[in-house]
């Protein structure tokens, strides 16, 4: 049923999702956490800032960040300019746009997480001689441990299934930037149902699974939490 | 391994003419689908493509005007028939004459802006003066493949679709249809554009209009330009 | 050897603004009534609140001095900090709260056994409990032996004892204060409960709106009459004694004071050591002549210094026993009747006393 | 008119198996260890914990019958819960804090007025502050506030007093007694402090590992010799006692009980009015001969009923003086000195006894 | 610079995105405060079912929405037989295809700030005599308002962004499903490149406004909270 390139798809989306995750958390998660303790007057707009690129339609944003991105573009010239390449129409270009355009997901769930626990437990962990970093790690992370539940699942599911952003900057090219979401779409568009059916069933079925094995694993280690 | 944007209208065609010419040259082609629209932006911002087969004139004339691509390699390799079609049995008449009848909610097209097939299909019906009253009836769909699905899916009772999609080999046509006579509309050309000076690119366009290459472009439902 | 604290805050319409010094070593008692600024100086002590105006010195190490824009952060200060609400950690188990701090020192710092302080703390069936599954008491008593653990130099308590009851309180002061002789830590101690304080506190702070209202030795506060009694812990004086004598069959211990005999109910101390007894002046009547035949063991003879009206009702007599003070409380009655008056010789009849 | 309630209850390891029946008024103290079960108790009787077994009434009213499958949910329970951990709401000012139980009755059920409450509890200038902001005595008392405000037909309160200073203490308690006499509510009142339960509680539950260890009046548990020290709340008598006269010179208030004249630094009392009066064990002494010239002013003919040795150096004596019981801790070897044996003539010196 | 064609879809899309927000939280908080609070063994499985229209892309979702909602699908035929029309290129159709599509981001945040606060002030309200649905408005919900916040503005700028679903099932009829987004597109793949910068500028102005607007009142009405 599933083509070599379907297969292909399928890896190369595993790795853009799981890579743009793993980013999202690494720099969300202290932007969230500025968000939920900075007394900053104008943070407000650093708020406003994370979730603007929703509003924008997927492929639009592409369009955009295609012109942004690509060698014509500044920060294309940039890159160039270092002896790079260009990141559209590449693997790092569509990491780019599916951290930008997922961000919201990952952060506000954890600034929300970070926000709710207050600063009380991390002032005793401070008693304890833990130090910023060991008691971020150690205090407000685990109690946010839901907040990261949710920012993983929203920003890995939503890079898997985002389309129009990596369609527009990745360029549709099968074993490269051809992700699942392409082929199907690419498979419906050619009236292909059949493979668009069981390519469609089969992700939605590994997700389900997927996600039932995180939060059931997420359940056991619950903690004294009703 | 050159690498070519096509117009998902034209992928079944493409992929079966991929297919016969690695038979023939033992040649791999790279084929990406997508919206011309699409094409053409990604293409002027430098997107690694060797040739585009477009779903229209515009676009490639557009790139070539500006300097993309090799100039003089522009050519029409098809060009699209637009059909009206229902999924229901006998709905559709062999003359058309269901547009001016009514009955019917919902007619799609592809939308005039963004598809070929949209404009054509908005030209015969104001040829028959119905654009005006059958506007408010009108379904847009992105593409030709979503009007496709728009009608396919009954949600739509009738709609003009290309007649490559209804008329692939190993597909019988579901329900009713009336192929709308070409004069009715200005032809659909489709054009391609050599966008590098990649051999097997360059090799892989004089196959598609070689004669192996036109009869297989013929049996997926669309003419040619006379030469 | 002291400990100097300096500090100044505005608090929406709470201001502290405190100074005060007292010896580095024992149980220094925070008193004051409820909003009075008890745990919003703790906070400052730990470095949990940054004051514009502040400074903090223990023994020779500076932890805090605002003029020199010296601030050292809460984790880098060595407090042990027992939370008024606890403030344990709902994610982790009863013994990972308990080795939290102490799994951050150097082995050579680890001063504690973690067994010693779980038996001790009766926390030995709770270790893998969550600790949000636990009773009021055992919050506190896993809170106090999380903050032991971390072997601090400066122990902060919060009311540390509130909700435990008399028994598991009997249990935990004595280790308390063995604590601090044994590790040498001093400890600042916050509590409503005057026996508290008057059984562990060497020092007293009194704290009121904010400010310091009195501050020196136990024994000193709490004889010193001018204090506004609502503030005042339970007059009681304090006495050094020697232990010199068990008495086997009634199972007593003599002490000895300024050549006077005390005897208490036998306790477990050496011959010769030095200890101090408490005792309130509640549990002390007066008489003029010396009585027999009576049940209380614990008679002196004393010389009236002083006598100060406490209420209506009742006056608080200062007393000198060869060099020693000591305070009665009788009612007004009783002291016009028997002419207590300054220089007036007078039996002192003492009903219990306790050892601290 | 009384309360009754028999739960059974699993938590984890711990299990709650307890039947008890207490007259519907007045205050019943549950008394008990860390960890007994008094928590889970009261949050039974809210309604918060739902035992398979399981059965309450108050007077007529049943909230629960497990055998009938009857269960009231905790918001139609006429209580008034004072948790142990206050659980105020941290979005709510103070002010609608208090008010939030009081707004939901209708006007007839309203039956404090919030003024009163707010200015009894000194809560004036904390009304529109945030609860976050509050210190552990001012979270209390808005927690009090609160309960009391909703109109309760029956209090529950753990430990409502344990983070605050005895003044606040001794301005709040005389109201939780005036309002359970004038409103008539019974009220259950966990609390570790055996004085705050000896002057509040009427009846006691002695709760141990989640069993009823003992259950009756205040006086009769606290008389009780044969319960275990550990639990048992301080050895005291209570006496009831008719307001004789008022010494308007020494501010002092004559009782008598049974004949015996019992006078009190002065109190608000009226002439007539019967009373009850606590003594400790801890505050009486004996001696053979009646003591003259002595401070103590109350002095009463008595006979040993009883000498149990409650430790090594200590015993207890029980003591009848015309029909009332009193209680006597002295050590052994005064009992041996003055041969304290059953059916002795004593004269019990009262150091100091508080009105109820 | 904005056609009149623009403004009638920038209409539509706020009246999408607000109704679609409005059911979400409608239907969404519910559902939210069942999965943070249930004990029921297997409602990690309706956890999983929850994020999962997420991993599909938004066209192929919105293409097997047009199948189960059209005349020949069940949920279509269910409409017909109760006398309505099929919902597809109608309104209504959108705002099924937007909920859908959004729930988790709505369901989500709100599961999670339930689930931060505990059983233990509701139980306080419980004692004070207010039934559950009244603790639920007056304790649940307000200490829940960061999770509100953040629902409300991820469902919102979701819906005003997403094209794919909401243009499979809406046909891009003009006046009456042409939403922003999809007019938007339409410009970029038109090349008429200047009318889409000026429409996804004033997009994002707009919404920056906008949450920008939501993040300071609701700053400004932050209780103590630090
Ligand atoms: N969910 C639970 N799982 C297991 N054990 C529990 C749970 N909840 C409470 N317990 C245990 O039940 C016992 C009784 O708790 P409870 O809170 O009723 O005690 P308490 O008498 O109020 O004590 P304290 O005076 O310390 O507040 C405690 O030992 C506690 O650890
Ligand atoms: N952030 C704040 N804004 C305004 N006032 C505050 C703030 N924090 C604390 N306060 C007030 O400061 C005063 C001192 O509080 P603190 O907690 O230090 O009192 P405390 O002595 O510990 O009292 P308690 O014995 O009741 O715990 C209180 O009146 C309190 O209401
Ligand atoms: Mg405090
Ligand atoms: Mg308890």
């Amino acid at each position: 049923m599933l083509t070599e390139s379907d297969i292909t798809a399928l890896w190369i989306t595993l790795q853009l999702a799981g890579l743009t995750t793993l980013i999202l958390l690494l720099f969300g998660t202290p932007l969230a956490w500025y968000l939920a303790h900075s007394r900053f007057r104008f943070k407000v707009i650093i708020d406003a800032l994370v979730a603007l690129p929703l509003v924008l339609p997927p492929t639009v944003l592409g369009f955009y960040l295609l012109i942004l991105l690509g060698p014509r573009g500044p920060v294309g010239e940039l890159f160039l300019s270092f002896g790079g390449e260009a990141p559209a129409f590449r693997f790092s270009g569509l990491v780019i746009g599916s951290v930008l355009y997922s961000l919201p997901f990952v952060v506000q769930p954890l600034r929300d997480s970070f926000a709710a626990q207050g600063r009380r437990l991390s002032e005793a962990a401070a008693t304890l001689r833990a130090t910023p970093l060991d008691r971020f790690f150690t205090v407000s992370v685990p109690l946010a441990r839901h907040g990261f539940l949710t920012a993983t699942v929203l920003g890995f599911a939503h890079t898997v299934g985002e389309f129009g952003v990596v369609l527009m900057i990745g360029g549709n090219i099968p074993g490269k930037t051809q992700v699942l979401s392409i082929a199907i779409y690419d498979h419906v568009e050619s009236l292909e149902y059949s493979q668009a059916h069981w390519l469609a069933g089969g992700l939605l079925v590994l997700s389900f699974l997927l996600l039932l094995a995180v939060y059931s694993v997420n359940r056991r280690f619950s903690p004294g939490h009703s | 391994t050159p690498r070519i944007a096509v117009a998902s209208n034209f992928a079944h065609a493409m992929k079966s003419l991929a297919a016969q010419y690695k038979k023939e040259s033992g040649q791999e082609i790279v084929l990406a689908f997508g919206s011309t629209g699409k094409h053409y932006a990604q293409i002027y911002h430098g997107a690694p493509f060797d040739a585009f087969f477009a779903a229209d004139v515009r676009h490639p004339r557009l790139l070539e005007e500006k300097g993309i691509g090799i100039q003089g390699s522009r050519f029409t390799y098809a060009i699209g028939q637009l059909a009206l079609w229902s999924a229901s049995k006998g709905f559709v008449d062999d003359a058309g004459r269901v547009l001016q009848q009514g009955g019917f909610r919902h007619l799609a097209i592809a939308n005039p802006k963004l598809a070929p097939y949209g404009l054509a299909a908005r030209q015969v019906l104001q040829g028959r003066q119905l654009f005006t009253t059958l506007e408010s009836r009108l379904i847009f769909g992105e593409n030709i493949s979503q009007t496709y699905q728009f009608i396919a899916s009954g949600n739509a009772e009738l709609g003009f679709v290309a007649w490559p999609q209804l008329k692939r080999p190993n597909h019988t046509i579901q329900g009713s249809y009336w192929l709308v006579p070409q004069n009715l509309y200005t032809p659909i050309e489709q054009q391609a554009l050599l966008l590098t000076d990649n051999r097997v690119a360059r090799d892989f366009i004089h196959f598609v209009q070689s004669p192996v290459g036109q009869k297989i472009i013929l049996a997926h439902g669309y003419t040619l330009a006379k030469k | 050897m002291s400990l100097h604290a300096r500090y100044q805050l505005q608090q929406g319409g709470f201001s502290l603004d405190v100074a005060f010094q007292v010896p580095a070593r024992g149980i220094t008692a925070l008193f004051g009534p409820s909003g009075c600024g008890k745990t919003t100086l703790l906070r400052c002590i730990a470095g949990l609140e940054k004051p514009k105006q502040g400074f903090f010195q223990l023994d020779d190490e500076c932890w805090q001095d605002s003029q020199q824009h010296y601030f050292l952060q809460p984790h880098q200060r060595p407090v042990g900090y027992v939370f008024q609400d606890a403030a344990l950690f709902p994610h982790l188990s009863v013994h990972a709260n308990l080795l939290y701090g102490y799994r951050r020192l150097r082995p050579q710092q680890q001063r504690l056994k973690p067994d010693d302080v779980v038996s001790l703390l009766g926390l030995n069936n709770l270790l893998s409990r969550a600790t949000p599954r636990l009773s009021g008491g055992e919050i506190q008593r896993v809170a106090i032996g999380r903050a032991l653990l971390s072997s601090p130099k400066l122990l902060l308590l919060d009311e540390p004892l509130s909700a435990l009851d008399a028994q598991s309180k009997a249990e935990i002061m004595p280790y308390l204060e063995e604590l601090h002789n044994e590790l040498e830590i001093p400890v600042l101690y916050v509590s409503h409960a005057a026996d508290e304080v008057a059984r562990l506190a060497d020092q007293i702070v009194l704290l009121d709106k904010g400010k310091v209202e009195a501050e020196g030795e136990v024994n000193d506060i709490f004889t010193r009459l001018e204090l506004t009694p609502a503030h005042r812990p339970q007059a009681s004086a304090i006495i050094h004694a020697e232990v010199k004598r068990h008495d086997e069959q009634y199972c007593l211990t003599e002490l000895d004071f300024n050549g006077n005999c005390l005897k208490l109910p036998c306790q477990n101390l050496i011959i010769g050591q030095t200890v101090r007894v408490i005792i309130h002046a509640r549990d002390v009547s007066l008489a003029l002549e010396k009585p027999e035949k009576t049940s209380i063991l614990n008679i002196f003879a004393a010389r009236v210094e002083n006598v100060v009206e406490e209420n209506p009702s009742q006056v608080l007599v200062r007393l000198e026993i060869d060099g020693q003070t000591l305070l009665s409380r009788i009612t007004r009655k009783s002291a016009a009747t028997l002419d207590i008056v300054p220089g007036r010789r007078v039996y002192a009849q003492v009903k219990s006393a306790a050892l601290l």
